[in-house]
């Protein structure tokens, strides 16, 4: 399906397919690039009007997507209208964000094809179509952290429909004071087993503190827990200053 | 190698299952039977002269390229190698919530997590992760669910009682205020 | 071919994924890379010169054996194999952003496309070729999407290093700074 909505606005036709079109900034630049307008200067009063005919034309007035830039440049339209300051240099371009939007876009939209081109390239090899079963044999030992399991609770709790939701009773954590005292404990080593790190006979607010503490410090990539074999007990390791990236 | 059977290797390759004479007339574009018997045995040939690891077979349905029994083990090997040590995403969610709710029956942990729960639960069991540990009282007493030693184990916890509260964990990993609308699929 | 280069031939055709150097080593035995990298470069060149419809490539960081391409139309105008389905723009396109930008937001997705990409991101997911690789800093700690080995393996890509640099693509693509025009003064 292609439709004609030239003189619209404009004296230039230009004709889209709609099918082509995987969002509002594919449409808007397929307008500019069409009619070969300077992306850096966009007759944004034309452009914001043919960007409404073919929304209406195609009927994607229901595409909230769409509307929303249709609004945006409605307002960018109204902003040109404005009269500037007497001087040049403070006036700041209301396109200029969409254009850094659509130039970014127009990148990944680059990216895309290359990433096409790859597919079909590499569909013409095929692998392997006959895979024997895998072997009856006991699974590989499993490798868990604490810190994944938590992560789970938390998942879990955050799908949870709202009146399960448990009480929310503060409890005299020190998480800050617990990190502090992680850190101080890495100055001398690099490696520490995960009761080293709760110490003996912890309540359960400190081993609560220190859990916490730890998770943020691997989340920051400052330690890393891990387990030396399968049914070992949870390491925590000092990462070096530059692996934390 | 001929072009003949070189498709006869590209498409006994990337086959699914075995290709009887007629299969293989069909991609190499109406060739004669004899024509096709020829390209089997050429290429039955350069696998055994070159020595291969695989080899042609005829099986009641047709032809295949197998791995020579001889390497049965690298085959295994190449198998396990892949297999994941890491539990996914399901299985951990499940674990996670047996481990805060046990005993626990399969109709609550469905319940909690909104999804069907029944394969996930058998492969925990099977991996000695969580076990049958009793029955509960409603409509047809159902099976209860709890962890294993081999959890603590995995986790280097000595008891149930170092896992964090539930109503702790989810304060302090998430203040109240900041949490807003269902969570993202 | 030497027994090495044999085991490694049984095992890269039993395995459902390309095979990195360091599970070939577990499959020879603990054989060292050097040792198994003589031995993939023996097969691959056993593939290419004696005229084979098969040929060993670099995949997703590891190593596959795969049919040549110029076989591809035979075997599925036979229909022994079905060509995978194309991925829709949509798809490539949260793909190539997911690929430039991991680990991302979904919000940021949908702001650089200037669409929702809920329903292309459950299906890429669920198609093994996006999983969520962590939580982000931001309000309610969005999750965070990254590409899987599978995406490198669908794609033919070696690693994430063979995308082409974005200064590399097309002149159209500068950045206004570089450009005259009242965008940039």
């Amino acid at each position: 399906m292609s439709v004609s909505a030239g003189g619209v606005t404009t004296d230039t036709p230009f004709v889209v397919q709609v099918e082509a079109f995987s969002g509002p900034l594919d449409l808007l630049l397929h307008l500019i690039r069409e009619q070969e307008i300077d992306i850096a200067d966009i007759p944004i009063a034309t452009i914001a009007d043919q960007f409404l005919a073919v929304i209406d034309q195609f009927g994607l007035n229901d595409a909230a997507d769409y509307l929303e830039m249709a609004a945006q440049l409605i307002r960018i339209k109204i902003q040109m209208l404005l009269p500037r300051p007497f001087d040049d240099e403070e006036w700041e371009d209301p396109r200029a964000e969409l254009v850094r939007r659509l130039l970014e876009y127009e990148q990944f939209r680059e990216v895309a094809d290359w990433l096409a081109t790859q597919a079909s390239e590499h569909a013409s090899r095929f692998v392997r179509g006959w895979i024997p079963e895998p072997p009856d044999q006991p699974p590989r030992p499993i490798v868990m952290e604490l810190a994944e399991l938590l992560l789970a609770v938390e998942r879990v709790v955050e799908a949870m429909p709202e009146p399960i939701l448990h009480r929310v009773v503060p409890r005299p954590l020190d998480v800050e004071g617990a990190t502090a005292r992680i850190r101080s404990l890495f100055e001398h080593r690099d490696e520490l087993g995960l009761t080293e790190i709760v110490g003996p006979g912890a309540s359960i607010a400190d081993l609560l503190s220190s859990l916490l503490a730890l998770l943020e410090l691997a989340r920051t990539g400052f330690v890393r827990l891990a387990q030396r074999q399968p049914f070992g007990s949870v390491i925590i390791r000092r990462e070096s200053t530059d692996a934390a990236a | 190698m001929n072009r003949l059977t070189q498709l006869l290797e590209a498409a006994l390759f990337s086959a699914a299952h075995p290709l009887s004479v007629d299969d293989l007339r069909v991609v190499a574009d109406g060739a004669s039977r004899e024509e096709v018997g020829e390209a089997i045995s050429s290429l039955r040939a350069h696998y055994d002269d070159g020595g291969h690891a695989v080899e042609l077979i005829e099986v009641a349905e047709g032809f295949q390229v197998v791995t020579r029994p001889t390497f049965a083990e690298a085959v295994a090997d190449a198998q396990i190698v892949r297999r994941p040590r890491k539990l996914s995403r399901a299985a951990l969610e499940t674990l996670a919530v047996v481990a805060y709710r046990q005993p626990v029956s399969r109709a609550e942990i469905e319940e909690i997590r909104g999804v069907s729960v029944e394969g996930v639960l058998r492969s925990l069991i099977e991996r000695g992760m969580l076990d049958v540990v009793g029955r509960g009282d409603g409509l047809g007493r159902p099976l209860l669910y709890g962890t294993t030693p081999l959890f603590l184990e995995l986790l280097g916890l000595r008891s149930l009682d170092e896992l964090p509260r539930l109503d702790e964990l989810s304060v302090a990993l998430r203040p109240p205020s900041e949490r807003s609308g269902p969570a993202e699929p």
